[in-house]
């Protein structure tokens, strides 16, 4: 039935193309609505049951295709429902304006790439068969490029969204081959379960780097995020809510399910992942402190927050490596968490961003500013996500960095010394992210919603409608939820990570920890709320006066001009990691004899050093090669007929000298 | 006697059009032609095996072939319609297009029968012969050019080939065969010497490179395309291209059996390669879209001669791919000549904002877009995807890489013009708000794509079973 | 005596190479058709007679006079007295031609094939390689035609050389490749002349990339 | 009986400033304020209205109270050497300086919602510093944590057995440690001096500008208790658990004066670090936390 169900919905999306504009929405929050429902139960069900869920969902050739629901990819459900739901709720304040510019047409197609990449995204998580993902995959990277280039008519959005293909593509291909090459090398199954024959007779890291580098590239791991910062900006907020939060989770989602199949030597995998992830996480963080554009900024965080995950994974990889079952519980117990955090404030922040992109209409952080007055609900979700995103207690970024962190401590005692030394490299790169996060958010918050506005349209903002602000609302309630309640999540959890650990039931001695959390967080919010009243008590008491901020006596002070900007918030930072920066300054320096200077232009531009080196030039380099070999249509007769004779020379001689 | 009849028939129709003058006639008469051209198909398609008027049988991929085209004529006929509708060019001319048209769908139809190779060579020199009138249409000098190149290299490109059939023949002689019936030949090639079968093949191979479009002659085949009234580029990138596959496939059948068929496999992949890297490196250039599909096309054949050199599983990828690309192909041809009717141009630059102007048509190039660069759901991600499978069983990962890589390059290239149609800001001093295009038009269209995504996924018994058959020599 | 005649066949192709004046060419593929005939006449003695009516009609009147007849047609309609210079000089391109014609005589040696006499297989050969150097060297459309025409004739002498029993078919076809060359060719070749008032090749390269 | 360490570090974070001030005061040779000058000051504050910026927003009001809060709740997850404290469970370290993050953090966004230069600057300095100064600490925990396979205050100290002349070694450099980051972390010398007059070279002080009355109140007292609290880490550091219960008592007190003293005698001899200078000196620490480390792993033979 519900697969019946299931089946008649991916029929049924063709319906956008013949409905009148104004129903459009409706329609596609009802299929969505009947494809949650749907694939949740199941979820839920695989999630209690031991067995996973086994649907022939359709044919290929003649030869079924399952849907296998396992715990991880129930999990994996899961939050993209959630995420993709609060998405279309978002969407449908967010595309008002649009309505009014773009034919039904493209809203149609816009919804169409939203519902397929949703669907795209759950078969990617439940198909084992490695044709029928392979496809999945390439239609998720699909829809997801339609729908970065809604707003196709700004400059930029096209040639983004190009790179964005391309980029996908490639990692297609890298999958692709994986698949290929294990499917020659161990002649068992074409699917997932086939790879565990080839990971058994083989050495398992070359194959697992190739579909490392296919999956990563998707996930966004330094070096492989160049779309990342990109894609994101251009999409719509809602768009690039959905694809931050869960779509390159898919990538993320890959590696864990191909390291499922990795029993032996797990070591250097571990090793690698681990490295990288510290890689992605720093350097993340680091180059997103030093963007001017909002969404950017927040994209490059998505790097980072890939890289605290992957850290996560890492250690668990080590822990089994090593046998040391708490560092792997544990590590894996994180890292999946954080995926389900990151897809919560991510998209919490990213939909902030889109509300202050409607009503500003930038991005560029240094023109914002005091918009806490004009949209203080907006503002509210935004410090929200950001505290979570720093994992700060009491919110649940928090909880899963504290997993990771108790699970690298408890195990320092077993590993030997090089071991020690990996998790303490790994303790460190988590603390420099947890504190670089907090440099980047203090940064970002207070430049956009606090102090004085920069722009000078300040006058026409106002805050959201309560359409945009419920889908803030849910995700805030469930960042709170984890972050309050964190005991309530440990069971499930463990249910997830006993894919991978056998003994998950050593997550169980961490519960008592999250119950001491969850209260002392609430004693501070007891605090905070009692100190409220006091100080109410004792200000009603003595008299409150209001005047400017305190210029440091000198009163000339412009609070529009002289509040510090991001980019000078950010300078100290970005001249101590100089070399992955690249700041450039554009000014004139004073000289001695100018005493009465003219006014002067300062501004700064930040290129990500990895792009520039691993990306843009090599694809320049070669393109422009190619370009100038392709002289091959010349438009003369003669030599058309030239190669003819040529080739078969050529041939001629291939053959006598045996070459073929 | 069947086809004998046809013949007949077709020559009638023809010299009909061409004497009556009449656009009804036209009209009534090339209709009539194309019924009777599907009542043939489906006739070989009973009578599958048989042979017919000793030179012809219809056998599995003759019968493939010939479904696609009835097909595409069908299409092809009712956009040749619109298209004259649109490009109004005397009725003479008019005569003269569905005459020759009548007589390519016909002499077509012979190649694809023939069990004779001269038989064959002379069917593929007559459809040179009316396509150079079809291209010519338009009566301009780049027609002229066009039609004039098309027709002088590939008479030149047959006249190799048939001088390798008649080297065949020569050496089958030698083995007391008489005549160039194909069955004979498969059966003696095993005793024939390797060193001449390998010049026959070579020739061939050169010979008919100019009508499937590939290394070394394609060149020509694209500047065809580019003058070509739509309708006919489509037939030209299709239906045509599949002759001239069909040659090649001939040939290779009977040598497959034999000691060369390593050094065939060598031939096929470098020719194929070739003309791979060939259409990349070129579309980096484009400028024009109907020649961005010519190369596209290129580019297909040569995974088709790559897939060609695969043994069984690659002879099936062929078989479906080359399926497949004809629908695409035409798909795209047909839509590009409704793009032309509000940009007045084929040339890229020339275009833009599509997906405003017209959604419809929009969504129809999105679609196009994602079947030809072969990506899921597109029937051609399945062909080629058994290529590569083909490819690392045999373990050419190099190769199998390099071609990935150039894939990438195609969908990038492909990419940046097709977006840049849908979307960029629109040309100045044009108002779209006159031309209004019937929906039904794209029709054609969405029946191609879907066919293709269909048979992709969920082919149905008879067209595997005809494929398995087709290559089950 | 044969061997005289593929000698002399052998002449005309440098011939080719050396001479510049269009009418040149017209007389020299006419006696091209003179000599396969002869060649035919002796190689096929003991042939039936539609056999000898086909070859008859192939060597004599078709490429002894119908074609020599056309060609001075189609020159004279666009008027064409000598073909621009070539792209190499002659005296090269004569070296080249000789090139070839030994190129096609190994070639026939190397691989004695029963039931073919090796000699004509190489000076088909040669006549098709020539041919189509022929072409690539000029750059005048009427010269290709020329071209066409000697690769036909190189054809014509393999189907001799395939053996008495020649196929009627393989004729049939041989008639109709000509009948191309001749008619199609020759009208389209009108054409260009008409549209682009030259026939020089270099008009004919706008569509390129 | 868990809650002594608490009681005690808030005794002991009253009397703080008061030592320190009558140390530097009795170096410079001055009589110096009453020991109990800055509690008084505080409570005077406590009464006293307020003036609150046009430019500011909810954040500015909220920032102190989290700051307090955070404190005051950090303050119970110490333990009193073999007595547990109120919080103490797996990892309440890690909640503890996540605590103090969450402070921190309020008080950053604060002084930013003034929108004042100056603040600005403040700001931005307190992030960067504690940014870098965090891993020294955790370096610090985790090596204890690798002597004594636990991964809580209580446990940690109690189970610190040091035997060899290698950990006197490892005390030593510890306690070094934890004094310096207790400087860095409430922005002492060298890193900042609350006593210097131009804003463009405070941290700290510059940051809490335009707070006054209660909030500013509420603020300086949580400063005390952050001190005390490193106090306290450092005794619960120094003193074996297992003396008698009043000896720890007077132990613990005596560390904290001791501590206050040290402090006293760093900041009237030692100048302050040049602005951009300090992240070389933060980073040091966490260098020698390595070396902590290190040192560690040879004591229990990993080398």
């Amino acid at each position: 039935m519900d697969i019946l169900l299931f089946r008649l919905i991916v029929l049924v999306t063709i319906g956008f193309f013949l409905l009148p504009k104004k129903y459009l929405y409706g329609f596609a929050l009802v299929l969505q609505l009947i494809i949650i429902t749907v694939t949740s139960l199941w979820a839920i069900k695989s999630m209690s049951s031991n067995e996973p869920i086994k649907i022939i969902f359709s044919y290929i050739f003649h030869l079924p295709i399952y849907i296998i629901i396992d715990r991880l990819s129930a999990f994996f459900i899961l939050v993209i429902n959630f995420t993709m739901l609060t998405g279309l709720l978002y969407a449908s304040g967010y595309l008002k304006p649009y309505y009014a510019k773009k034919s039904s047409t493209e809203i149609a197609f816009h919804f169409f790439n939203y519902i397929w990449l949703h669907l795209a995204m759950l078969f990617v998580c439940m198909f084992r068969d490695a044709l029928s993902f392979l496809i999945a995959w390439e239609i998720m990277s699909i829809s997801s490029f339609f729908l970065v280039i809604f707003e196709s008519e700004k400059e930029n959005t096209m040639r983004t969204g190009l790179k964005y293909l391309i980029q996908m593509h490639i990692g297609f291909a890298f999958i692709l081959v994986g698949f290929l090459f294990s499917f020659q090398q161990s002649s068992a199954a074409f699917s997932f379960d086939g790879l565990s024959t080839y990971f058994f007779t083989h050495r398992p890291f070359f194959l697992f780097l190739l579909f490392f580098i296919g999956f990563g590239i998707k996930a966004g791991f330094i070096p492989l995020h160049t779309w990342l910062p990109h894609a994101h900006p251009a999409a719509p907020s809602h768009v690039s809510g959905v694809m931050s939060g869960v779509m390159i989770k898919m990538g993320i989602y890959g590696i864990l399910r191909v390291l499922t199949y990795i029993h032996t030597d797990l070591i250097p995998i571990g090793l690698f992942i681990l490295s990288i992830s510290i890689l992605s996480g720093i350097l993340g963080v680091t180059l997103a402190i030093i963007q001017h554009d909002l969404k950017k900024l927040l994209a490059y965080h998505s790097i980072e927050n890939i890289g605290i995950i992957g850290i996560g994974i890492g250690i668990g990889i080590m822990g089994i490596a090593l046998n040391i079952p708490v560092l792997a519980v544990f590590g894996f117990a994180g890292g999946i968490l954080h995926i389900l955090n990151h897809s919560l404030f991510k998209s919490l922040l990213f939909f902030a961003a889109g509300n202050v992109y409607s009503q500003t209409h930038t991005r560029v952080i240094d023109q914002l500013g005091g918009l806490i007055k004009k949209m203080p609900k907006t503002a509210f979700f935004f410090l929200l996500g950001a505290l979570a995103i720093c994992g700060l207690p009491p919110f649940n970024g928090f909880i899963s960095e504290f997993l990771i962190y108790s699970g690298m401590f408890k195990s320092l005692h077993y590993g030997d010394l090089q071991t020690n030394l990996v998790i303490l490299g790994s303790i460190v790169g988590l603390v420099l992210i947890g504190g670089l996060a907090i440099f980047c958010f203090t940064k970002v918050f207070s430049v956009v919603f606090l102090g004085t506005a920069r722009n000078v349209n300040a006058s026409l903002i106002k805050e959201v409608g309560n359409n945009m602000l419920l889908p803030k609302l849910l995700v805030s309630v469930m960042i709170l939820f984890i972050g309050f309640l964190p005991f309530l999540i440990i069971k499930p959890l463990g249910n997830v990570v006993s894919i991978f650990v056998k003994n998950a039931s050593l997550l169980q001695t961490t519960s008592v920890s999250l119950t001491n959390i969850s209260i002392s967080s609430l004693a501070i919010l007891i605090i905070v709320s009692g100190l409220w009243l006091i100080r109410k008590l004792v200000q009603n008491r003595s008299k409150i006066s209001y005047g400017p901020t305190w210029g440091c006596a000198y009163t000339g002070a412009n609070p529009a001009v002289h509040q510090y900007t991001a980019a000078s918030f950010a300078n100290n930072l970005g001249e101590l990691a100089g070399s992955v920066t690249h700041i450039k300054k554009n000014f004139i320096s004073l000289t001695e004899e100018d005493i009465f200077p003219k006014g002067q232009k300062f501004e700064t531009h930040s290129s990500d050093t990895f792009e520039l080196n691993l990306v843009k030039i090599p694809a320049r380099k070669i393109l422009a090669f190619m370009k100038k070999s392709a002289v091959f249509q010349t438009g003369n007769l003669q030599h058309y007929l030239l190669y003819a004779l040529i080739f078969i020379l050529i041939i001629f001689l291939l053959s006598v000298f045996q070459f073929i | 006697m069947v086809l004998l009849v046809f013949f007949a028939i077709s020559i009638i129709i023809s010299s009909l059009i061409f004497l009556l003058r009449k656009k009804t006639v036209n009209l009534i008469l090339t209709s009539l032609f194309v019924a009777t051209q599907i009542g043939l198909s489906a006739y070989s398609f009973i009578h599958k095996g048989e042979t017919d008027s000793a030179y012809f049988t219809f056998d599995a991929i003759g019968i493939i072939l010939s479904m696609v085209l009835s097909l595409l004529s069908i299409t092809t006929l009712y956009h040749s319609i619109l298209y004259l509708n649109r490009h109004t060019s005397g009725i003479k001319n008019e005569c003269i297009y569905f005459a020759s048209l009548v007589m390519l769908i016909s002499s077509m139809t012979g190649a694809y029968f023939a069990n004779h190779l001269a038989v064959m060579w002379v069917c593929i020199e007559a459809t040179t012969l009316f396509v150079a009138l079809l291209i010519f249409h338009e009566r301009s000098k780049v027609a002229l050019e066009a039609a004039w190149k098309y027709l002088y290299v590939s008479s030149i490109g047959v006249t190799i080939a048939f001088m390798g059939l008649l080297f065949l023949s020569a050496i089958s002689n030698a083995h007391g065969i008489k005549s160039l019936d194909m069955k004979q030949l498969a059966i003696i090639a095993k005793d024939m010497n390797p060193i001449y079968l390998k010049i026959t093949f070579l020739l061939v191979l050169v010979g008919f490179s100019a009508k499937m479009g590939i290394v070394p002659l394609h060149t020509v085949t694209v500047d065809a395309h580019t003058a070509a009234p739509f309708p006919v580029s489509a037939f030209i990138s299709t239906t045509l291209m599949n002759v001239g596959f069909l040659g090649i496939f001939r040939l290779f059948t009977i040598v497959a059996h034999t000691g060369i068929i390593n050094w065939t496999n060598a031939l096929l992949i470098i020719v194929g390669t070739l003309s791979i890297a060939m259409s990349a490196i070129q579309l980096l250039r484009i400028k024009h879209f109907k020649r961005m599909f010519a190369f596209s096309s290129l580019e297909h054949m040569g995974i088709i001669a790559v897939a060609l050199s695969l043994g069984k599983p690659g002879y099936y990828a062929a078989i479906l791919h080359i399926v497949f690309h004809s629908f695409v192909k035409a798909g795209l041809f047909y839509q590009i000549g409704q793009v032309y009717n509000f940009f007045k141009s084929y040339w890229i630059s020339d275009t833009g904002n599509y997906f405003k102007i017209n959604p419809v048509g929009g969504l129809v190039i999105i679609l196009g877009f994602i079947s030809i660069t072969a990506m899921p759901p597109s029937g051609l991600f399945i062909s080629e995807f058994l290529v590569f499978k083909a490819l690392f069983a045999l373990k050419h990962y190099a190769l199998a890489c390099f071609i990935l890589f150039l894939f990438t390059i195609i969908i990038y290239v492909f990419g940046k013009h097709i977006f840049f149609l849908l979307y960029s800001n629109p040309p100045e001093n044009k108002n779209f708000e006159t031309i209004k295009i019937n929906r039904f038009e794209t029709i054609s269209q969405f029946v191609l794509f879907g066919l293709v995504i269909y048979l992709g996924f969920n082919p149905p018994v008879f067209f595997t079973d005809l494929i398995k058959s087709a290559i089950s020599f | 005596m044969v061997s005289l005649l593929i000698v002399l066949y052998g002449l005309t192709l440098i011939y080719f190479a050396l001479s510049e004046r269009v009418n040149n060419y017209v007389v020299l593929l006419g006696i091209q058709g003179v000599l396969l005939f002869t060649i035919a006449f002796y190689n096929l003695r003991d042939i039936n007679i539609v056999g000898l009516i086909f070859i008859l009609l192939e060597t004599i009147v078709v490429k002894t006079f119908l074609i020599p007849y056309f060609l001075n047609r189609v020159r004279r309609h666009n008027n064409l007295k000598r073909v621009q210079e070539h792209s190499i000089p002659v005296f090269y391109s004569v070296l080249i031609i000789v090139l070839l014609l030994v190129t096609g005589f190994v070639l026939g040696n190397q691989l004695e094939v029963k039931s073919i006499q090796s000699k004509f297989f190489s000076i088909s050969i040669a006549s098709l390689l020539s041919g189509l150097f022929f072409v690539i060297i000029h750059k005048n459309v009427f010269s290709h035609l020329v071209g066409y025409l000697i690769i036909e004739n190189g054809m014509f002498l393999l189907s001799l050389a395939v053996g008495n029993e020649m196929p009627v078919l393989v004729s049939l076809a041989i008639m109709i490749d000509i009948f191309i060359g001749i008619l199609v060719i020759g009208i389209f070749l009108n054409k260009v002349g008409d549209v682009f008032q030259s026939t020089n090749i270099d008009e004919l390269s706008q569509l390129k990339n | 009986m868990i809650l002594t360490a608490a009681i005690l570090i808030l005794i002991s974070g009253l009397i703080f400033p008061g030592i320190i001030g009558k140390v530097k005061a009795k170096i410079v040779g001055r009589k110096g304020p009453g020991f109990f000058q800055p509690v008084y000051d505080i409570v005077r504050l406590f009464r006293k209205g307020s003036v609150y910026s046009t430019t500011t927003s909810y954040i500015f009001r909220l920032s102190p109270l989290i700051y307090f809060a955070t404190i005051f709740t950090a303050l119970f997850f110490l333990p009193f050497f073999n007595q547990k404290g109120v919080f103490s469970f797996e990892g309440d370290f890690v909640v503890f300086a996540y605590l103090f993050a969450l402070g921190r953090f309020m008080m950053i966004i604060a002084a930013l919602d003034t929108g004042s230069g100056f603040e600005g600057m403040g700001a931005n300095r307190e992030a960067l510093f504690s940014m870098i100064v965090e891993p020294a600490f955790f370096i610090l925990m985790g090596s204890l944590a690798l002597i004594t396979d636990h991964i809580s205050f209580y446990e940690l100290f109690v189970n610190l057995h040091f035997g060899s002349n290698l950990s006197v070694l490892v005390t030593l450099i510890g306690t070094y440690l934890l004094i310096q980051i207790a400087m860095v972390e409430n922005s002492r010398v060298p890193v900042d001096d609350p006593k210097t007059h131009l804003e463009l070279t405070m941290i700290h002080e510059v940051m809490i500008l335009d707070y006054s009355g209660f909030d500013l109140a509420l603020i300086q007292l949580a400063n005390l208790f952050k001190f005390s609290i490193y106090g306290a880490l450092i005794a619960n550091f120094v003193l074996p658990a297992t003396m008698p219960f009043y000896l720890l008592v007077l132990g613990f007190l005596a560390v904290e004066i001791v501590f206050a003293v040290i402090v006293g005698l760093l900041e009237s001899f030692r100048a302050r670090n040049k602005m951009n200078k300090n992240p070389q000196w933060i980073i040091s620490l966490s260098a020698i936390a390595v070396l902590v480390f290190i040192a560690v792993l040879i004591l229990i033979e990993r080398m």
